[in-house]
């Protein structure tokens, strides 16, 4: 076992059991904090898949802005918001019914799919590189991320903006 | 191309609609006023037509036809025969005088006017046009108005009857465009020009047996067909007189006549092997309506189920397969149209003043109306075909046709005949003679200019009836030709 | 010139017609002079065509026009035929219009508004009738067939305000038609196989020896029903009596002398086709003698005058079809243009009675004074024993000329005795009632109408009498049967002595029973036996069969299909399909639960499973 | 295991699993948007997983993981402003009640 490995193991645990946590706890604040954890977990394998940028990415965008926007969402809203409905047994029966059938289905696919792996192994994963095919040949998605994001936000501004007018 | 004096007829109720869309709501008069002179022009055109029309030659004339989609084989493609020419000119006297009957309309002058006119053009379209894809668009074009019209205007029991009517249309088309779309690709016609099907297509008989009762039953649904003309008479009795004018006297031969220019003129071995098949529904038809009209209460029902009962002859005249048949089936069409026409003026005129239409309540109007009674009684007589008047050689040459090829069928006619005159002399007892209500003291008859809408209708009816040569030199040479070449 | 004079023989009246329907509001005050002066016309260009033809007998003047082209090879046409037969009755309709529009100037005087419709209606009439007697076709003989019965249709409703009259017209135009059904389809079946419907073509040798036999009998019975409906012979004679409901006139004219005589005329037109089939006689013969008794029996028990002559008509028009019948068309013809004039002769009288003491019943009658009115009562007399067939008035030569044509048959002949003593029963029965059981009038003061007036209801009354007198001798011997010759030149009209004898013996013997019965009361006769009265009184059950046995039956068809269509088509199957896709609409619309998370298990599930199966 | 592929897979396929888990069982909206953040990134993963073991072109991935972190952001802002709509609605953020669909 190497450190690796070892490293993998650990960061995977911790990813799907925080994942688990994220989805299973009745106070959304718990689910808001596993989920910070989750990604932290996830930030690490992007690592381990060596994409440092990615990394750095995922811990600013998601962990520093998303999951502190849902936190905040939470500590916001009043405190009925809130409201903590009993646990619907069977309906938790058939999700869980549900994602483990698509469970299988994904690793039918994955075991089943004959991955041709890639003969190049020298890794050009760096930032630089990173950066020059986004400004060189996929300028486009960037551009278009970029809008959909300005578009996002606007959208998500007219549509909280409070309507007093229209009462 | 000369002047395509076919468009120009289609164009005139389109440009009134346009003209209609862009006056202001409030100027009804104006409204009026366009429909009209738009239907007049319509008229007169098709009188030119009419008059240009050579029906010794049994060829297509005035033919227009431009390439619209020629990779499929769809072509804007008019012209006109002997078959049609009557239709259009009839077409044009109906919305005509339909126009003069809704002349005291009050409620949304403006959008029943637009809509009655893009009715009439696709009523026009359909008999016009020579290219199935066309017939089916004008069909559709004719239908849909259709149910604003009574949905909005009508009268008893109005949105059940609007929304049965279009299903049952709706239906009747998609059988036939199911057909024509087989003809297009599994027949392999690979063109919608019917012209060109005619000329170039042999189909399979298996096919042609199929395609022939697929056409006939999705015409028939318009046509009134038995059993499927149960939304004729709720349809009528629902529709504003306009309306039902339009929809028993022109709408209903439209059937009819696609049933003679698509499906015999495609199909006309399977029209033979079907035949007794279809002239046993005609007979239905006829002995069935007019049996069933003697029980209507509602002076429209009985108007209603009357159509059924003459479509039966129109639908009989086709069975026969003759000359004679034939040409009675059209004059039949003719001469129906015209006179339930006039017949739906003078109730819609009864029920606009009395606001009842049931027997129990009418009586005695005679009184009080001579002059729309007359006329009503015109009508009635037309129907149960009085010598003189325009039903009655239709049907005497359908009779005659059919006593040859079906005896019972044209037995069953003739019985028709004296259960017509059982239910309209009935109607016309229970509605205009005997005592007159109390509640109707105050009724009007119709005016100077109501009574030239109605005249119009009725000079045909006599003129026809006087002089039937009229209308059957129209059509004889091309049924001669079509017969004698099996189509 | 002859084609002109045609058209004025039978546009006339139709000019008329159109006139008066277009005159304006004020003018309609002129409708009876319009009317009367173009039904005369009629008559004069009738008969100036005669004074130009006389030889008209021997080659009948004809001309046609295609009216209607069926197809190719078969044409309808239009067209007069102008020969002694139709001479005749051009005579007779154009001279009886004309006797009765002039009658109906004083009847009709308080209508008001409704006598333009009148004129207008008798106008239409006359056109049709003229027509109908000029035709030289089947086809326009039922063309013009059909429109007398329209314009009768309408005289009888003339008081549309009247339920009564509507309904007897409504009786007379639907019976009527039952009966054109079968005109309609023999039309139909002559057109078929052999495609010329003038009279001359269909009843020459050629066609008759192109026509199978039992096609022949098949036509001419469906031409016959026609007939039946038309000159109300029995069973559907059921129209006539109740079509007494329209103006008195009216009756007059259409009722006894006209269109009711047009079955005899079409048969005697067609006399070669019905001749060529034994049993079409047969059925005539047999048919005749049963309407001609019904008629008679039922009229000795009536009341109303009007009844008692319509039934009288009846009676009279099975006499006339049993001379066709038994083979003698003179016979028939001779006794239509007699019947015509004292028939109508016999109305108008009734008429001026009507119009005078404003009631139908002849009890009534006689009670308010009938025997003041001398005139009348002398042309009713003399009306009267023309009809009785009493010597020397017209009824008795006609009468007799059927009597010799049916004496080789002697169950006809003993029928048609005895249809002549109940006509003369019930004949002296009115009369004996008008007169003799008449009281004296009350001394109240006598409207006087004015002198027009009288006269417009005198001159047709005393014309017809004279008329009558006339046309009967017109047939005998003494005038060396100038009539029947006209009729037919192969008449020979001799009248056995014997047969007059026993002729006026019965009629003598039904004079005085009616004497014993109404003047003496010495002796019940035997029509007054209880049973035999009541099936009188229910008119043989005729009535009853059609009204409630098949009328009802017709009634119950067609209202069980209405019920069928209201219910089984539009109920069961149209709103039954609209009802099970609202129903499996609202079944399909639980599926749509409205949670999202539904929705997304469902997309979940079939998207695995689809992706499970799906890669191997 | 570090090194292999399907370890990568099975990780995010398990990830995925547990997001489509919440995202079918959570009836709160903000549950549920977490949920979806937890696909996502198994998403995101599995990019990744590739770009690096399979596919020849190593930018790829990332650039496309880099449009799934920005989409994610603008997906959240959205989701969430649109939670706060529904909830000024019908006060509530239970999507069970969110039901106006119903047939």
């Amino acid at each position: 076992m190497t450190l690796q490995n070892l490293i993998f193991i650990i960061l995977s645990v911790t990813t799907l059991a925080a994942a688990v946590m994220a989805v299973s706890f009745k106070k959304v604040i718990y689910n808001a904090f596993s989920l910070m954890l989750c990604l932290g977990g996830i930030a690490g394998i992007f690592f381990l898949l060596s994409s440092e940028f990615l990394a750095v990415m995922e811990i600013i965008v998601y962990v520093g802005a998303i999951a502190i926007a849902i936190i905040f969402a939470i500590m916001f809203s009043p405190p009925h918001f809130m409201h903590q409905p009993e646990r619907n047994w069977p309906k938790t029966v058939r999700s869980i019914a549900i994602s483990a059938f698509f469970f299988a289905t994904l690793y039918k696919v994955l075991t089943t799919t004959p991955w041709g792996m890639s003969t190049t192994q020298e890794a050009d994963f760096s930032i630089q590189h990173l950066g020059k095919i986004l400004l060189g040949i996929y300028t486009l998605p960037f551009e278009v991320i970029s809008i959909i994001l300005f578009i996002a936000i606007l959208g998500a501004l007219l549509m909280a903006r409070k309507r007093e007018a229209h009462e | 191309m000369h002047f395509g004096i076919l468009t120009s007829i289609l164009l005139c109720p389109v440009i009134g609609m346009i003209l209609i869309l862009f006056t202001p709501r409030k100027s009804e008069q104006a409204i009026k006023i366009i429909s009209l002179i738009v239907s007049g022009i319509s008229v007169f055109l098709s009188f030119i037509a009419y008059n240009r029309f050579d029906p010794s030659n049994v060829l297509l004339q005035m033919e227009e036809k431009i390439s619209w989609l020629p990779q499929y084989g769809i072509n804007y493609w008019n012209g006109v025969d002997g078959l049609n020419i009557g239709m259009i000119l009839l077409t044009s006297i109906v919305i005509f005088t339909g126009v003069i009957v809704s002349w005291k309309l009050n409620y949304r002058v403006k959008e029943f006017f637009a809509l009655l006119l893009f009715l009439v053009t696709g009523v026009f379209g359909v008999f016009m046009t020579l290219n199935l894809f066309f017939f089916f668009l004008f069909y559709e074009v004719a239908v849909l108005p259709m149910y604003l019209l009574i949905a909005i205007w009508g009268s008893t029991n109005k949105e059940y009857a609007a929304l049965k009517l279009t299903i049952y249309l709706l239906l009747g088309s998609a059988f036939m465009f199911a057909i024509f779309l087989a003809i297009y690709s599994l027949a392999g016609a690979h063109t919608f020009d019917l012209m060109t099907i005619k000329d170039k297509v042999t189909f399979d008989p298996a096919f042609q047996k199929i395609a022939y009762i697929g056409l006939f039953l999705g015409c028939g649904v318009l046509a009134g067909c038995w059993p499927f003309h149960v939304w004729s008479p709720d349809g009528h009795v629902a529709a504003p007189t306009a309306v039902s004018m339009l929809h028993a006297g022109v709408l209903m031969k439209l059937g009819a006549y696609g049933i003679i220019r698509v499906a015999l003129f495609l199909f006309p071995q399977a029209a033979q092997a079907w035949a007794p098949f279809t002239a046993t529904l005609a007979t239905f038809n006829i002995l069935y309506g007019a049996l069933v009209a003697t029980q209507q209460r509602d002076l429209k029902y009985v108007i209603g189920y009357s159509s059924v009962s003459h479509m039966g002859i129109v639908l009989l005249g086709i069975s026969t397969l003759t000359v004679t048949g034939l040409n009675g089936a059209l004059f039949q069409m003719f001469s129906h149209g015209i006179m339930t026409a006039l017949f739906f003026a003078c109730v819609g005129h009864i029920y606009d003043e009395c606001h009842t239409r049931f027997f129990d309540e009418l009586g005695g109007l005679a009184h009080k109306i001579p002059i729309l009674s007359t006329f009503f009684i015109i009508a009635g007589l037309t129907g149960l075909g009085l010598p003189g008047l325009s039903g009655f050689p239709s049907e005497l040459l359908v009779l005659i046709a059919a006593i040859k090829t079906y005896p019972i069928s044209g037995i069953a006619t003739a019985i028709g005949v004296v259960v017509t005159t059982f239910y309209v002399v009935s109607a016309i007892m229970k509605a205009f003679y005997g005592p007159l209500n109390k509640n109707f003291e105050h009724i009007k008859d119709i005016d100077l200019w109501q009574y030239f809408g109605r005249g119009i209708l009725v000079a045909f009816l006599i003129i026809l009836g006087v002089w039937p040569k009229l209308f059957l030199n129209l059509v004889n040479p091309i049924t001669t030709y079509l017969l004698l070449k099996g189509f | 010139m002859e084609l002109f004079l045609i058209f004025t023989i039978v546009g006339s009246p139709l000019i008329a017609f159109l006139m008066i329907a277009l005159l304006p509001h004020r003018l309609k005050r002129i409708a009876p002079l319009l009317s009367i002066s173009f039904i005369f016309l009629s008559f004069l260009s009738s008969l100036l065509f005669f004074l130009k033809h006389p030889q008209i007998q021997e080659t009948p003047f004809e001309v046609q026009w295609t009216w209607l082209q069926a197809n190719r090879n078969l044409s309808f046409n239009v067209g007069f035929l102008m020969d002694r037969l139709n001479l005749l009755m051009l005579f007779v309709v154009s001279l009886v219009s004309f006797f009765v529009q002039v009658f109906s100037v004083a009847y009709m005087a308080d209508e008001g508004r409704g006598q333009s419709r009148y004129f207008a209606f008798l106008s239409l009439f006359s056109f049709a009738m003229i027509n109908l007697v000029a035709s030289n076709n089947l086809l326009q003989t039922f063309i013009f067939w059909e429109l007398v019965g329209l314009a009768s249709y309408l005289l009888i409703g003339f008081w549309y305000q009247k339920p009564s009259a509507t309904e007897a017209s409504r009786k007379a135009f639907v019976v009527t038609r039952l009966g054109d059904l079968g005109f309609y389809l023999a039309v139909a079946l002559l057109t078929l196989h052999l495609g010329n419907l003038n009279f001359s073509a269909l009843n020459s040798p050629e066609a008759i020896q192109s026509l199978s036999g039992g096609m022949i009998t098949l036509v001419t019975l469906l031409i016959f029903t026609g007939v039946m409906g038309k000159s109300a012979q029995f069973p559907l004679h059921i129209w006539l009596p109740d079509a007494m409901e329209g103006p008195t006139p009216v009756s007059a004219l259409i009722h006894s002398a006209t269109m009711v005589a047009a079955g005899v005329f079409l048969t005697a037109r067609n006399y070669a086709l019905f001749s060529a089939s034994s049993i079409s006689m047969e059925t005539i013969l047999i048919f005749g003698t049963l309407t001609a008794f019904v008629g008679a029996t039922l009229a000795t028990i009536q009341n109303d005058i009007k009844k008692i002559l319509a039934y009288s008509t009846i009676s009279q028009l099975g006499m006339m079809m049993m001379a066709l019948g038994a083979g003698s068309f003179e016979a028939g013809m001779f006794h239509l243009t007699t019947h015509a004039f004292f028939k109508s002769l016999l109305f108008l009288a009734s008429g001026a009675l009507i119009h005078h003491f404003h009631t139908n019943d002849i009890w009534e009658m006689a009670q308010k004074g009938s025997r003041s009115q001398v005139l009348t009562l002398l042309v009713i007399a003399v009306g009267g024993l023309s009809l009785a067939g009493i010597f020397p008035f017209a009824g008795f030569w006609s009468k007799d000329l059927i009597l010799e044509a049916l004496e080789h048959k002697p169950v006809f002949h003993a029928a048609a005795l005895l249809v002549s003593f109940f006509t003369s029963y019930y004949v002296f029965r009115l009369l004996f009632i008008l007169y003799f059981r008449s009281e004296t009038p009350h001394a109240h003061e006598e409207h006087h109408e004015s002198s027009l007036l009288t006269f417009c209801m005198n001159f047709p009354l005393i014309s017809l009498a004279v008329g009558s007198l006339i046309v009967g001798f017109m047939g005998t011997d003494l005038m060396h049967h100038k009539l029947l010759k006209f009729i037919s030149p192969e008449a020979e009209g001799k009248l056995s002595i014997e047969l007059m004898m026993t002729g006026t013996g019965i009629a003598v013997l039904g004079l005085a029973v009616a004497y014993w019965n109404y003047l003496k009361r010495k002796i019940q006769p035997p029509i007054t036996a209880t049973g035999f009265r009541r099936v009188l009184e229910k008119k043989y059950f005729m009535d009853d069969l059609f009204e409630k046995v098949f009328g009802r039956m017709v009634l119950a068809f067609s209202a069980f299909l209405n019920w069928f269509d209201k219910q089984m088509v539009n109920g069961k199957m149209v709103n039954g399909t609209a009802w099970s896709t609202l129903r499996l609409g609202a079944l399909l619309t639980k599926v749509q639960s409205g949670e999202l998370q539904d929705y997304l298990m469902i997309v979940f599930v079939i998207a695995s499973a689809v992706i499970y199966f799906l890669v191997k | 295991m570090s090194e292999s592929l399907i370890a990568y897979l099975l990780l995010s396929g398990t990830l995925a699993a547990i997001g489509v888990y919440g995202f079918l069982e959570r009836r709160n909206l903000i549950g549920i948007l977490i949920s979806i953040e937890l696909i996502l990134n198994a998403a995101s993963i599995n990019f990744l997983a590739f770009n690096k073991f399979v596919s020849p072109d190593k930018g790829l991935g990332q650039a496309i993981v880099l449009l799934i972190i920005g989409l994610a952001a603008a997906e959240a802002t959205l989701a969430l402003s649109i939670i706060l709509v529904l909830y000024r609605g019908m006060t509530s953020i239970n999507i069970e009640e969110a039901n106006h669909l119903k047939g």
